[in-house]
């Protein structure tokens, strides 16, 4: 249970990024998955060549991952944005594909793990994965800085400002192309990150990304579009659900369970959850 | 005369924002009635709640004999009250004839596709179209789209019409032929209401004139009366006395 | 003296439909300039050609004697070319200091950032009272107000206000048009666009009559409250 | 009429070459390169209804093709069914459930509707992998006593492949009609502009439930034939994202909204997946050269090849369906 509440705030930081995304720029980022599986793979790149700490290798990753989501930016959704959502639902895939392909040849599609323990932490009866701790503490930090970042500096109200009137936001002096595509790649390093963490939990392969992909959708709908805080929530009350509901039933079935949710949540709030709230 | 339209109280409300508030007017058969106000006075709203795409919020409004509130659009439109959009909605990649066609084939005589086709045809003719049918609708000027607005709502062989800023961003030579039009739309027994603020063209057009502003019926009349009516060309003109007291500040 | 703002023979329009049929204007610094005329004339399209969110097709805009024809609208807004434009067009989720803070964000104009804030409340009390609200939560007035403070806190070299009075109640447009005088006495050069004719004519120093895309009439706007072509183009009476 | 349309004698062209070419010599390989190709023309041509013709993306389209081999597999072997019924009515159960789960997530629009497909095709799968009549997740399998009513496994996986042929015949000819149709009429309405049809007076609720259930039909059909010719069926194989998402970009190469692009997009896309396969060098990067071409045609050409072809000839509108 409490495992499940760690790793959902994972889940959380994954879904921020692509909560962001849709949010700023009105596109599904369908690279989320390739990406998340790219952190997972350069977390075990890094922990392989450079013998450092995993929680600082985190940092490296996070600025090629906001690098990597510009240039994406400007190849794959610059040129769709304003036009039909198939276009750039499509192009993210397109990306995808790509990544995912380049990914299998280097990596195949067998299992890596990162091999790196920290000591668990005892409480009465229960023992805690250090691993688990760390990652949810990490995920946390990260979270809390982007929400920070958004609400209190300058650039991050710039992007809130492009997402709720691009026009305006011209009319002040704002370059929406550039707030767009360094939002992209905030929410492309956020996704990096949350790979990243997950290398520490669990063995991996390069098609990983698309488990974690969609719970980031079920996370992202079940908060409400463009709410940060709101997927890190939302995040960690998927993996709470997920983690009350295995001493009861088999673990195969939670998908059946976050699905149905997600439909039903879709079809009744399509503001999310918390979106009557705010509104 | 016999009303064809009866309004009686309706009330439209977005959020905390009254739209329209509690208004009520009739449009007797065979008639022009104009609707003017200022810009967001709650025109196009009423219109909306009229054909049926927002639901009222109380009121009631009868339609040829029915009660038509809160009924959806198309069905709205089957009834025989066919309408025209102030921003003009083209079905872009389809033919314009194919636009027709889709007014034909779902309005009022619900007709088969072949049937509906010559209908558009002649349609298209009427609204001096013929020679753009096979052109797609994303080509068409402003003044063609316009155009092809009334030839679609036209085709669904309404009973009633409504028709949305049929004339803004039009040429004086346009503008002349749209007016033409109407008043043979008119004149061939389809009753309309229309949405205008070229007031030249409204006044010499319409039968009869309501005039809206903050969602409120301001007044109702014939053309002469309202224009000469002081609340109205304070809506329209503002005050001439408030800009003197302006400046005297000084 | 040089025009502040010059816009020469300028065409544009949307897509395929051309809108502007060579506009071309001068604007003098300090004065007070508006721009009249029937619901798509293209007023509105005018300014938005000058300030780059239309792009010109044809025609040239020059700001403070430099031409600007070509560059984007927030290269323009970093310069001082500055819209209020219709419809308000606020940021709704950011505050209403969160929007003035984004008045501000040109380099030019973040300098004097602390300095305009406490100037624009000074100007709408109502807004400082309100300054942690969302900004969609205000009142058409008040959302009308803090458009203006946006503008304001740009350091405006052009200040053009498209459709000040729309959808306003008659007591909130004198306040508003109060303000927009008091903003003209302190030196700030304005371009309005505006429904209400009279009001706009007896404020203004020089008046352009916009039909079908086209200056028909220009002068001091005292001589054109007189024309009665200006009152046939608005009534048809 | 569509006896009139040449693309209708294209079809009928079509199909004929897929039965005649691997009947010559009895060319098994051929054939089992041919049915690949008319299943991905049956699923493409089917999503085209959707995304085509009504604007609505379906992302789970691929539900419906595992759902029909499901319930074929289960109705063949399990109750012994023949397999022509067990098609059939595999296709008729899977349409049924599209319009009840239609009629829920057709209420959404754009990329909320694109989403909540997404949602059903995985709510499916992880259904049908606690699912115990169906064997959970290792699936069913069929005995080889299964083919015996047919005088064998060879005969009956010759009819199998008529079978398959014979509905992407149907497919492409249901396209067509409804294309011409006044049906197909209101769905271009709904894709151009759903509230402008609504208000011109398409009753777009009942259009959008209809299509989707319509759209979910032959694929479940082909899919219980094709699972059927596999003779075993896994959740994993059965309801494969990817799959579902290479319709798409079939759709896409081709040209969404037309017969024919939908039809040349699938051969085009099989065609260069088992050239890249085939090739030792490529065949690493199959994916990444499918996602580069899907990316250049999105970017560059969003008409696929079909909508090239209509920018440069006007005239072929009226020709190529």
């Amino acid at each position: 249970m409490i495992d499940g509440l760690l790793v959902g705030s994972v889940y959380g930081l994954a879904a921020m990024g692509l909560s962001l995304i849709w949010g700023v720029m009105n596109v599904i980022n369908l690279t989320h998955g390739a990406m998340i599986a790219l952190g997972m793979f350069g977390m075990y790149v890094l922990f392989g060549a450079i013998t450092g700490h995993p929680y600082v290798l985190l940092l490296p990753e996070i600025g090629v991952g906001l690098l990597l989501g510009v240039v994406v930016y400007w190849v794959a959704i610059h040129w769709v944005i304003g036009r039909p959502m198939l276009m750039s639902l499509l192009s993210t895939f397109a990306v995808n594909m790509i990544i995912i392909g380049i990914g299998t040849a280097v990596w195949t599609t067998s299992p890596y793990n990162v091999n790196f323990n920290l000591p668990g932490l005892t409480v009465g009866s229960y023992t805690f994965t250090g691993n688990h701790i760390a990652a949810a503490v990490a995920a946390l930090i990260l979270a809390l800085a982007l929400d920070l970042f958004l609400r209190r500096t300058r650039p991050g109200k710039a992007i809130r400002a492009v997402s709720d009137h691009r026009e305006a936001a011209e009319l002040m002096g704002i370059s929406s192309t550039t707030v767009l595509s360094i939002a992209f790649g905030i929410g492309i390093a956020m996704a990096i990150a949350s790979g990243a963490l997950v290398a520490t939990l669990f063995p991996f392969t390069i098609l990983s990304g698309g488990t974690y992909q969609l719970k980031s959708f079920v996370v992202t709908v079940l908060a409400g579009l463009g709410k940060p805080l709101g997927a890190l929530v939302a995040g960690v009350l998927l993996g709470l659900l997920e983690g009350a509901v295995t001493p009861f039933m088999a673990a195969s079935w939670i998908p059946l369970i976050e699905f149905t949710l997600f439909v039903v949540v879709l079809v009744a709030f399509p503001r999310g959850i918390f979106g009557k709230v705010a509104a | 005369m016999m009303p064809l339209l009866e309004v009686k109280d309706v009330s439209k409300r977005f959020g905390g924002l009254l739209a329209v508030s509690n208004v009520s007017f009739t449009l007797n058969q065979g008639e022009i009635l104009g609707l003017i106000g200022p810009n967001g006075a709650g025109k196009t709203t009423l219109f909306n709640v009229v054909n049926g795409v927002f639901k009222s919020d109380g009121g009631s409004i009868n339609f040829d004999g029915h009660d038509i509130a809160g009924k959806s659009p198309h069905r709205v439109v089957q009834m025989g009250l066919a309408r025209t959009h102030q921003i003009v909605q083209p079905l872009n990649e389809m033919t314009v004839r194919d636009n027709v066609t889709v007014g034909a084939c779902f309005g009022r005589e619900y007709l088969g596709l072949n049937a509906a086709r010559r209908v558009a045809g002649d349609v298209l003719e009427q609204v001096g179209m013929g020679a753009r049918a096979n052109q797609l609708a994303r080509s068409l000027t402003i003044a063609g789209k316009k155009r092809l607005e009334v030839a679609r709502a036209l085709a669904a062989k309404p009973k009633l019409l409504l028709l949305d800023e049929v004339l803004a961003g039009l040429n004086p030579t346009e503008i002349a032929k749209m007016i033409e039009l109407v008043r043979s739309i008119r004149d061939s027994g389809v009753s309309v209401f229309m949405i205008e603020h070229l007031m030249q063209a409204v006044m010499n057009l319409s039968d009869r004139i309501v005039v809206l502003n903050f969602g409120q019926k301001l007044a109702e009349g014939r053309p002469e009366e309202v224009a000469r009516n002081p609340q109205v060309i304070e809506a329209y003109l503002g005050d001439p006395n408030i800009a003197e007291k302006l400046t005297e500040k000084n | 003296m040089a025009p502040v703002l010059q816009i020469e023979k300028i065409e544009s329009g949307y897509g395929e439909v051309q809108v502007l049929w060579g506009i071309s204007l001068e604007v003098e610094a300090g004065k007070l300039t508006t721009i009249v005329g029937a619901n798509g004339a293209g007023k509105t399209t005018t300014l938005r050609t000058a300030m780059g969110s239309v792009r010109p097709w044809h025609g040239r805009i020059f700001l403070e004697g430099e031409e600007v024809t070509r560059l984007s609208a927030h290269a323009k807004a970093g310069r001082g070319l500055v819209l209020v434009p219709e419809g308000r067009q606020l940021f709704p989720t950011l505050s209403v200091e969160e929007n003035l803070e984004m008045g501000g964000y040109s380099t030019r104009a973040r300098k004097r950032q602390r300095a305009n804030l406490e100037r624009v409340y000074e100007l709408f009390p109502r807004l400082k009272e309100r300054r942690k609200q969302r900004s969609s939560t205000l009142s058409g007035g008040e959302q009308q107000m803090l458009a203006m403070g946006r503008g304001l806190m740009q350091e405006p070299v052009v200040l053009m206000i498209d459709e000040l009075s729309l959808g306003l109640a008659p007591v909130l447009t004198q306040q508003l048009f109060l303000t927009l005088k008091s903003l003209r006495g302190q030196g700030i050069t304005i371009v309005l666009v505006e429904q209400n004719v009279h009001l706009a004519l007896a404020l203004s120093d020089y008046t352009y009559v916009l039909a079908e895309g086209r200056v028909t009439i220009q002068g001091e706007s005292r001589q054109v409250a007189q024309m009665d072509e200006v009152r046939r183009a608005y009534l048809g009476l | 009429m569509i006896l009139r349309r040449p693309s209708f004698w294209l079809i009928l062209i079509l199909s004929a070459a897929f039965v005649y070419l691997p009947l010559r010599g009895q060319n098994v390989p051929l054939r089992e390169d041919l049915v690949l190709v008319a299943v991905a023309i049956i699923l493409s041509s089917n999503l085209n209804l959707m995304i085509g013709y009504t604007g609505y993306v379906n992302f789970g389209h691929i539900v419906f093709y595992g759902l029909g081999g499901y319930i074929g597999l289960y109705l063949t072997t399990a109750r012994g069914w023949n397999l022509v019924v067990a098609a059939l009515a595999a296709g008729v159960a899977v349409s049924f459930l599209a319009l009840l789960f239609g009629v829920g997530i057709l209420r959404l629009r754009g990329a909320y509707f694109a989403l909540a497909t997404i949602g059903v095709l995985q709510a499916v799968q992880a259904f049908v992998i606690n699912f115990d009549p169906w064997g959970r997740s290792t699936g069913m399998y069929m005995s080889f006593e299964a083919y015996k009513s047919w005088g064998g496994a060879m005969r009956a996986l010759w009819l199998d492949y008529y079978l398959v042929i014979g509905v992407m015949a149907l497919s492409l000819i249901l396209s067509l009609a409804i294309k011409i149709s006044k049906f197909g009429l209101g769905l271009f309405a709904i894709r151009e502009n759903e509230d402008a049809a609504s208000v011109l007076g398409v009753n777009t609720t009942v259009y959008k439930a209809i299509v989707y259930s319509v759209s979910a039909f032959l694929p479940a059909v082909a899919g219980a034939l094709m699972f059927f010719k596999n003779g075993m069926i896994d959740p994993f194989v059965a309801f494969e994202f990817s799959l579902s998402l290479e319709g798409i970009v079939m759709l896409m190469l081709g040209g969404q909204g037309t017969v024919t692009g939908a039809a040349l997009g699938a051969g085009m896309y099989e065609w260069l997946r088992s050239f890249l396969l085939t090739s030792p060098k490529l065949s690493d990067f199959q994916l990444v050269i499918a996602g580069g071409l899907l990316l250049v045609v999105v970017l560059f050409a969003p008409g696929g090849l079909i909508g090239w072809v209509y920018r440069l000839l006007p005239r072929a509108r009226g020709v190529i369906e």
